[in-house]
């Protein structure tokens, strides 16, 4: 028997789920946009749009400490941070494009070196996904092998019906015991029909055969001819679910600071700056062929997964409108 | 600097009577970077070094805070005493924990908290000192003196008597100025051709001057010790190098009738002239404007007469580059005359004197050329239109000076003076004469000046009136003079035959255009600004320029002369040194981050920041970058401020230095 | 003989950026005049106010400064003959853009003390000190400088701890 | 009888057939310069790949200048690819660019700091009579509810000073000018709320630098926030650094920012980051007179002085 | 037919009475020049000399008062004495950065003082707003032949800062208008000197010194009569010009015209209204000498 949830109790749920400590990240309003921020209650809980960055900050902050130092007449204090401060989380109402990106950027995080910070809140976060029923002329989940409906990633996954409320799958053990621990917010309930899912526009892209030119296109005006519009800033990156790179720097003081990890991108120009002052990656089309290449061919070759999600958000936030199916799309037909 | 040593001094007992000195010691040697503190009764005495010295080779520091006194009591003195060590004076700074806490707060625990933390600021900024190196610059020992007048000459004279070539430029055909124009001078009443004549030989004989009349400056580059001036030679249509000055030309030029300036106006020259007798050099030019072979093509009157075929008509305009060292900008003024305002001038003219159409009124200097020996009147005081000898002159002072309402606020000055001089002059020559003088106050400070006023009143018998003219007319052949006595509180009216304007002395016209090509500021009347009023006065802001006499501001002959020869003294240090030292406290560019965006020369005061064009091995150009000429720069760091990339930085105040103080605060 | 020294709950910290040739000199001056003003002062020697770049008034205030004082020469006098001119303009225009993020600027205070204004500079430092004194600590940029984003934040009990420190 | 009343009102949407003009003239012009050789490649827009969208494109050829457009959908100001930032761009040669009449003024600004010489580019300047706001309807006609903020205060519709001006302006409607009410309501707040106001924007920057990226002015070699030694600007996303990161940028762009707004634009964060520029804007309006980018200056207001500027403020 | 300009008009006491030929000469003048004079409706005494002298608070609020009522009549205030002229513009030019005085003033009148209002002397709208070469062109009957002593008394440029008629001592603004009518301005002396003004009743031996050296100077000069701009010094000059004669022995005959009755002569104004008639030295004489009748 399939689990019905009102959209009233999904707001109980995130109420109850505050009150017992457990720290809720869903969509809410932030000044005039929405964006994945912890819910002080279910009343905050925005339905019905994507936040303008992805719910990966969950497990992978904008900026974290990883340690503090001080320095004394004794010597230098440093002072770890204690991972298993890391509050349980639920992250509530992440879409598709969004539930999907933790499970591929499992793999490199917990690769050669396993990153703790990632892992432990990976570890007590549980994603209650929520499928699309529309979208934009941006979105493209379909054309990278995703679906507006599509459970992969989440821990429980809402499904909306005619009529309100939610069907509620559940995808993973922590789904289950979350259907578990608030038995009295969820109904046994002869399924109402599903709210038709929404359908991007693109084609489905053959990522095989992307993968396929990369490998052989390192060198290729194309590069050139796509980025030399690109202005070199990190939105797209910042924006997407799945770019993972981050920059370590120390501040503070001479006797007192911190060591900071913080979201970084690639199509800065200063990214690959070496303290000679040499930059292997030193023109934009460099910069913005590795973006593309990450996502469609090293990330495959090393892990067998694609780094994109197809969101849409960096084809929204580009400030000069460089649309990566687009790129995408004129790659496959090479 | 990672091993800093820390000195507390307790300045006798000034600083360690409300700072606990021990204490702050003690705190210092727990700062970050410092491997030494220690404190000592005074820091300054010999011993107090010797203990400072000691420190730095037994502990190795290469960083020293000395927490003392004011840096600008003793910042050199310990400076030295590092450097004796073989330390770079630069990593030595003083931490004022006298004037700036000691004795300015009772409170010894606040007062010794407070010492602490100037200490820490300044061990922060310590360890981000950089070693710096005295800058040199090398020194070209040739002078450029710019005009010909007294100063000029006196400097050129001195510069040149210390060894060193000058080369002097002077506009008109001849050097000498208006001091060769005057009668006679105040407060002495000697001679003043006797006196100038002499000098301008001085300066023609002279071997180690080159002179450049007729000329002017064109083009200036360069900065101090290096400057490039290029002088254009104006054609003078005669060849100096053959001229022998005869003057043959000069009798038998047909054109005769040209008034000649140098009387004002009042005697005539010819086309082919020098200026006056004694004029150097004695070789004559030709007024191309007024010369009837270059007006009509016809006459070559003066060619076929000379000897030595010295007449070239063809002669063109010349321009001299010269390697100059220092300049001394000696220019001089000009005299305010009574004329229709100009339309863009904001000096108002003088209508009620009736804008200079009454013949009878004449300004001081025609009044000089009346009464010089060598003038058109052969020294007898003859008024303009009648040639009569005036009875009754009123001279009138202060015409446009210290008149705010039209424009000029300021005291020329020498006027009280010369008119005084004019009166006793006039009271030599005519007898039966009586002068008259309209003024405001008798500005007499000068030696033997106020004897000088004295003796025109109460020997000479001039009448002094305090009060202000408010209007000049003709009346038959007199021109009434209407004007106040304010001491007796009447209206005066004088039917005078001869009035003299006692006119005010302003920049030379076309100083700013000088000025713009040295490089150098001005003032809202176009008079050169000194560096500083009272302790640069002969310096400009803009390094290895000076300046001399009346371009800075009116002045009379002693003053101008004395200005002249510290101008030249100037010179003279300056070229005392092959190379020009300086401290190291300048800005440089860090040119792989510069933008080529020039504010930083938008906003040097100095003018130090240039274009600096980065070429490949070939020599083609990859991109321009600012650069701080580190013998101009005044050290400022206004530059850094305004530089958005921080892309130039001032040596000493660098960014990580004050962000380290501010890290400490 | 002395004032009576007062306690107070709140010192304040105030950074004085200077140039060199007319306010330290002041202050110089007003130390050998002996001269008395509360010590909360620390005075940093810049050649010109024209060196005195607007960050370093913004991070005087993130480093913990209450109180921030620019002096320099009189205009006219500058030793530099216009890095002091230069400097009006630009804290003319930065203190506007404080005032606009919302600093008080009552925290903030440009003089004119010269080389022989002892008194003027004790007159300032004091005036400065007691009105910051008595509007209490700057804690915005203090607050800041603790807060982290929500995803970065750890709620550990040191922080936590810190964060009440400064309220 | 004609109602003249009904005739002289203006209208409240903007008749963008009007942009179909401006896009011919691009075309021609773009092409004819091309051909001609006189410039190596032109700037300009061409269609996005989504309706109603449009994005930058450097052509270089005069096939591919058929392509160019205008529409409102041309937000961009394409002074950016003149910049040193835009090495690539700037190395083809001599170059064409479109700019509406807000972009000129950053070509003027880039002028006055010997960023660009006015003979090594070729000016197409459009007529414009507005543009989309981010986020904006693109298939609604341009009016009020979708129209850039910069636009409903916009004094330079028609550029000036440009080689050629493509297109015509339709009648204009009259805008209620947000940005100059929005900076009074700000005004109008105790320091404290403004305060309030700034921290939660800043808070969500995430330094992306997409208003560094965007801004023409922003041209340094290397920005102070990229510095680290000594660090005057904290690098990483927090608010502390945030505040102070956009406080310097505002100060670093006083004086010259000429309003085109695409900090704001560009931020996926919907920072308002164009009132600051435009409050320093106003500010160095009201005390020195200066305006930036209506031409080629050789000094801005933060370097030069006047002897008798304002001093109230020093005490 | 419209007119080509519109002044709002502020006689002043003395037009209303010792200068009503000022007055009839003005009216005719403006109205053959087709420039429009709209009298600013109750006007009041600008306090003139007197006022100034005793209380300056009660100088500039009289003044401000008048020129608050010239507010409700369009157009830049035309005046025709130069004493009303010097006091309005004394008033706006002491009040204009004087935020004390000013406020202190608005609370006496009670309202605003319009320190945008332009007041202009008749002088100026003609050679400067309706212009030299239009008023030349609008003479019908040139005045050659005779010689004019323009006399500027105090008021007109004077103190400096404030009239900014012409230059403060050398003006030439009355012989430029004058030489549109084809007169002859001649070159004198006295031009700017003072008249002797309200000292002609209290201490009348002043004026005749005074006013008698300026007509001793004319007369000098060649000149055939002399033109003024101002009721008071008309009045030294027309009035007190037989006591001049009799003290000084000299006999000068020298008519004393407004610039509005010799510009409204040459432009054809009936002779009936310039008051030629009330003029105490008959320019009858002269005037009929030159055949300008």
């Amino acid at each position: 028997m399939q689990k019905t949830i009102t959209e009233q109790n999904l707001r109980a749920l995130i109420d109850l789920l505050v009150k017992k400590g457990t720290r809720v990240v869903g969509p809410r309003r932030a000044g005039s946009i929405t964006l994945y921020e912890p819910l002080a209650s279910g009343g905050e809980l925005i339905l019905g749009e994507l936040p303008r960055r992805s719910a990966k900050e969950a497990f992978f902050p904008l900026c974290e400490n990883i340690l503090s130092f001080e320095k004394t007449t004794e010597g230098v204090k440093v002072a770890d941070v204690d991972p298993s401060q890391f509050p349980e989380t639920v992250i509530v109402g992440a879409r598709p494009c969004d539930a999907a990106a933790p499970g591929i950027l499992d793999a490199v995080f917990s690769w050669d070196y396993k990153d703790k910070f990632y892992l432990e809140r990976r570890r007590k976060t549980t994603i209650i996904g929520l499928a699309c029923t529309s979208c934009d002329d941006a979105c493209f989940c379909t054309s990278v092998g995703l679906s507006p409906a599509d459970p992969r990633g989440s821990d429980l996954f809402l499904t909306p019906l005619e009529g309100g409320g939610y069907a509620c799958e559940a995808v993973t053990e922590k789904g289950e015991k979350l259907l578990a621990e608030f038995p009295q917010l969820f109904t046994d309930a002869e399924a109402a029909k599903a709210l038709p899912q929404a359908e991007p526009a693109g084609e489905k892209l053959d990522l095989a055969r992307i993968k396929s030119w990369l490998d052989g296109n390192f060198e290729n005006p194309l590069w050139a001819e796509i980025s030399e519009r690109c202005a070199g800033c990190g939105a797209c990156a910042f924006v997407c679910p799945a770019c993972h790179c981050f920059d370590i720097v120390d501040e503070g003081g001479e006797t007192k600071g911190c060591r900071r990890k913080s979201w970084d991108a690639c199509g800065f120009g200063k990214f690959t700056n070496h303290a000679s002052g040499h930059n292997p990656r030193d023109a934009q089309p460099k910069r913005y062929r590795n973006r593309i290449m990450h996502k469609f061919k090293y990330y495959d070759d090393k892990f067998g997964k694609t780094l994109c999600t197809g969101c849409g958000r960096c084809i929204r936030a580009c400030p000069v409108g460089i649309d990566i199916a687009a790129v995408l799309e004129e790659i496959s037909k090479k | 600097m990672s091993r800093i040593g820390v000195f507390v001094c307790h300045c006798g007992e000034n600083i360690s009577r409300t700072v606990d000195v021990e204490r702050v010691a003690q705190a210092a040697a727990r700062l970050p970077g410092v491997a030494y503190a220690t404190d000592y009764k005074y820091m300054c005495s010999d011993p107090g070094q010797s203990l400072l010295k000691k420190a730095i080779a037994e502990h190795n520091l290469d960083g020293v805070v000395v927490a003392a006194c004011s840096p600008r009591m003793h910042e050199k003195t310990f400076r030295k005493a590092a450097e004796a060590t073989g330390l770079n004076p630069f990593v030595c700074e003083m931490a004022n924990i006298r004037e700036h806490c000691s004795w300015v707060h009772e409170d010894r625990e606040e007062a010794t908290a407070k010492a602490i933390d100037i200490v820490k600021l300044m061990a922060a900024r310590v360890r981000r000192n950089r070693r710096l190196a005295a800058i040199t610059v090398p020194v070209t020992k040739r002078a450029l003196v710019i005009g010909g007048g007294i100063a000029g000459i006196q400097a050129a004279l001195d510069i040149a008597d210390a060894g060193h070539e000058v080369v002097l430029v002077e506009r008109e055909p001849s050097i000498g100025g208006h001091m060769a124009q005057l009668s006679e001078t105040f407060p002495t009443l000697d001679c003043s051709q006797c006196i100038m004549t002499p000098k301008m030989v001085d300066v023609a004989n002279h071997p180690k001057i080159t002179l450049h009349t007729y000329s002017e400056i064109e083009e200036v580059g360069g900065y101090i010790g290096n400057f490039q001036v290029t002088v254009r030679k104006k054609a003078r249509s005669v060849d100096m190098a053959k001229c022998t000055g005869c003057g043959v030309c000069m009798a038998k030029c047909p054109q005769k009738k040209i008034p000649n300036a140098f009387d004002k106006d009042m005697g005539t020259r010819p086309a082919i002239y020098v200026p006056f007798p004694q004029a150097v050099p004695n070789t004559p030019v030709i007024d191309r404007e007024n010369c009837t072979y270059f007006k009509s093509g016809k006459c070559g009157v003066c060619a076929k007469v000379c000897g030595p075929c010295a007449v070239d008509y063809t002669q063109q305009d010349e321009l001299v580059t010269e390697q100059i060292g220092a300049i001394v900008v000696a220019t001089g003024f000009d005299l305010y005359s009574i004329e229709p305002k100009p339309a863009d001038s904001p000096i108002q003219g003088y209508g009620e004197f009736g804008y200079g159409t009454i013949p009878d009124v004449i300004d001081g200097m025609t009044f000089e050329r009346l009464a010089s020996a060598s003038g058109p009147t052969g020294g007898k005081i003859l008024r303009p239109s009648d040639g009569k000898e005036p009875k009754e002159v009123v001279f009138i002072q202060c015409v446009g000076s210290r008149a705010r309402e039209k424009g000029i606020s300021y005291c020329s000055k020498i006027c009280c003076m010369y008119t005084a001089k004019h009166t006793m002059l006039y009271k030599h020559k005519v007898h039966d004469g009586q002068a008259y003088v309209f003024f405001m106050d008798a500005r007499t400070p000068g030696k033997n000046y106020d004897e000088f006023w004295r003796r025109a009143i109460e020997e000479e018998e001039a009448v002094y009136i305090r009060g202000m003219v408010s209007r000049l007319y003709q009346k038959g052949d007199k021109v009434v003079v209407m004007g106040s006595d304010i001491s007796v509180g009447i209206q005066v009216e004088i039917e005078a035959d001869l009035v003299v304007l006692a006119t005010a002395v302003q920049a030379r016209k076309g100083a700013d255009t000088l000025a713009q090509k040295l490089g150098i500021s001005y003032d809202k009347y176009n008079f050169y600004s000194e560096a500083h009023a009272k302790l640069k006065p002969v310096e400009c802001a803009t390094a290895g320029i000076y300046l001399a006499g009346a371009c800075q501001g009116p002045k009379d002959i002693p003053d101008t002369v004395s200005q002249a020869s510290a101008a030249a003294a100037k010179v003279m240090t300056l070229f005392a040194k092959d190379q020009l030292e300086r401290e190291p406290i300048v800005a440089r560019v860090n040119e792989r981050f510069c933008a080529a965006c020039f504010a930083c020369k938008k906003v040097c005061p100095y003018g130090a920041v240039e274009e600096k064009e980065i070429r490949d091995r070939q020599g083609n150009l990859i991109r321009v970058v600012a650069s701080v000429n580190p013998g101009v720069c005044g050290g400022c760091g206004t530059c850094q401020a305004t530089c958005p990339s921080k892309s130039v930085e001032l040596d000493g105040y660098t960014d990580e230095q004050v962000m380290a103080m501010i890290e400490a605060l | 003989m002395h004032a009576a020294h007062k306690n107070h709950d709140f010192e304040p910290k105030i950074a004085a950026f200077v140039c060199t040739w007319c306010t330290y000199a002041g202050a110089d001056l007003a130390g050998t005049s002996r001269m008395q003003y509360p010590p909360n002062v620390r005075v940093l020697k810049f050649p010109c106010t024209g060196r005195i770049d607007p960050v370093f008034i913004l991070r005087a205030f993130q480093k913990g400064a209450d109180g921030v004082l620019v002096s320099g020469c009189h205009p006219g006098d500058c030793h530099y003959m216009a890095g002091n001119f230069h400097a009006r303009r630009r804290f003319a225009a930065f203190r506007q853009l404080l005032d606009f993020v919302g600093v008080d600027l009552n925290r903030l205070q440009f003089s004119w003390v010269s080389a022989a204004e002892g008194g003027k500079w004790v007159e300032v430092v004091t005036g400065l000190t007691e009105r910051v004194r008595s509007m209490g600590p700057m804690r915005e940029f203090k607050e800041l400088e603790l807060e982290e984003q929500w995803s970065g934040k750890v709620d550990t009990p040191e922080l936590q701890e810190a964060y009440e420190a400064i309220s | 009888m004609i109602d003249l009343a009904k005739k002289i009102e203006a209208p409240a949407t903007i008749d963008i057939t009007a942009y179909a003009g401006a896009t011919e003239a691009i075309r021609a012009e773009a092409a004819k310069l091309l051909t001609e050789g006189a410039v190596a490649a032109v700037i300009g827009y061409i269609p996005g790949r989504r309706n109603g969208t449009a994005i930058p494109a450097i052509v270089t050829s005069p096939e591919k200048a058929q392509e160019l457009i205008f529409s409102p959908a041309c937000v961009n100001n394409l002074a950016l690819y003149l910049t040193r930032a835009k090495k690539e761009v700037k190395g083809k040669g001599r170059l064409a660019v479109v700019a509406k009449g807000c972009d000129m003024r950053a070509l003027a600004g880039l002028m006055g700091e010997s960023q660009l010489k006015r003979e090594d580019v070729v000016i197409i300047g459009v007529a414009c009579a507005g543009v989309y706001g981010s986020g904006a309807d693109r298939d609604a006609p341009l009016a009020e509810k979708n129209i850039a903020r910069k636009c409903r205060e916009c004094r330079v519709h028609a550029p000036e000073g440009a080689d050629v001006v493509a297109g015509s302006l339709p009648p204009l409607p009259e805008f209620s000018p947000v940005e100059a009410e929005e900076l009074a309501r700000l005004e109008a707040m105790t320091p404290a709320a403004r305060w309030a106001f700034w921290k939660e924007h800043f808070s969500r920057c995430i330094r992306c630098m997409a208003c560094r990226s965007l801004c023409p002015f922003c041209y340094c070699e290397q920005c102070i926030c990229d510095r680290n030694r000594p660090q005057a600007v904290e690098a990483t996303p927090r608010p502390a650094g945030n505040m102070a990161w956009h406080i310097v940028r505002a100060m670093h762009l006083a004086g010259r920012c000429a309003g085109c707004a695409e900090c704001e634009r560009a931020c996926p964060m919907d920072i308002p980051l164009n009132l600051l520029n435009r409050k320093m804007a106003r500010e160095l309006k009201e005390l020195y007179g200066h305006e930036a980018g209506l031409e080629p200056k050789e000094k801005g207001p933060l370097n030069e002085y006047r002897e008798d500027d304002d001093q109230s403020f020093i005490k | 037919m419209k007119n080509i300009l519109n002044y709002s008009y502020y006689p002043g006491c003395s037009l209303h009475a010792s200068a009503q030929e000022y007055e009839a000469s003005t009216r005719g003048l403006f109205k053959a020049l087709k420039i429009g004079l709209h009298e600013v409706p109750d006007w009041f005494c600008c306090g003139a000399t007197p006022a100034h002298n005793v209380d300056e608070l009660l100088s500039l609020a009289l003044c401000a008062k008048n020129l608050s009522l010239a507010e409700n009549v369009a157009g830049d205030l035309a005046v025709a004495c130069a004493a009303c002229f010097s006091r309005l513009k004394t008033t706006q030019h002491r009040l204009i950065d004087n935020d004390a005085k000013r406020q202190q003033v608005e609370k006496a009148i009670d309202g605003p003082v319009p320190l945008g209002k332009k007041v202009k002397h008749l002088l100026e709208i003609l050679a400067r707003d309706y212009g030299l070469e239009r008023l030349q062109s609008a003479v019908q009957k040139p005045l050659a032949g005779l010689k004019v002593a323009c006399y500027y008394g105090c008021l007109l440029t004077r103190p400096p800062e404030v009239p900014e008629l012409d230059d403060c001592e050398a003006p030439t603004i009355m012989e430029e208008v004058l030489k549109a009518t084809g007169a002859e301005p001649v070159s004198w002396s006295h031009r700017m000197e003072c008249c002797g003004a309200n000292f002609t009743l209290s201490r009348p031996g002043v004026v005749l010194k005074l006013s008698g050296d300026i007509l001793a100077s004319a007369k000098a000069a060649g000149a055939d009569c002399i033109m003024v701009a101002c009721p008071l010094c008309h009045g030294n000059l027309d009035i007190r010009q037989g006591g001049i004669e009799q003290a000084s022995g000299t006999r000068f005959d020298l008519p004393v015209f407004y610039i509005t009755q010799l510009l409204a002569l040459a432009c054809g104004v009936s002779t009936e209204r310039l008051g030629l008639e009330s003029m105490i030295v008959s320019p009858m004489p002269l005037l009929r000498e030159k055949s300008l009748l």
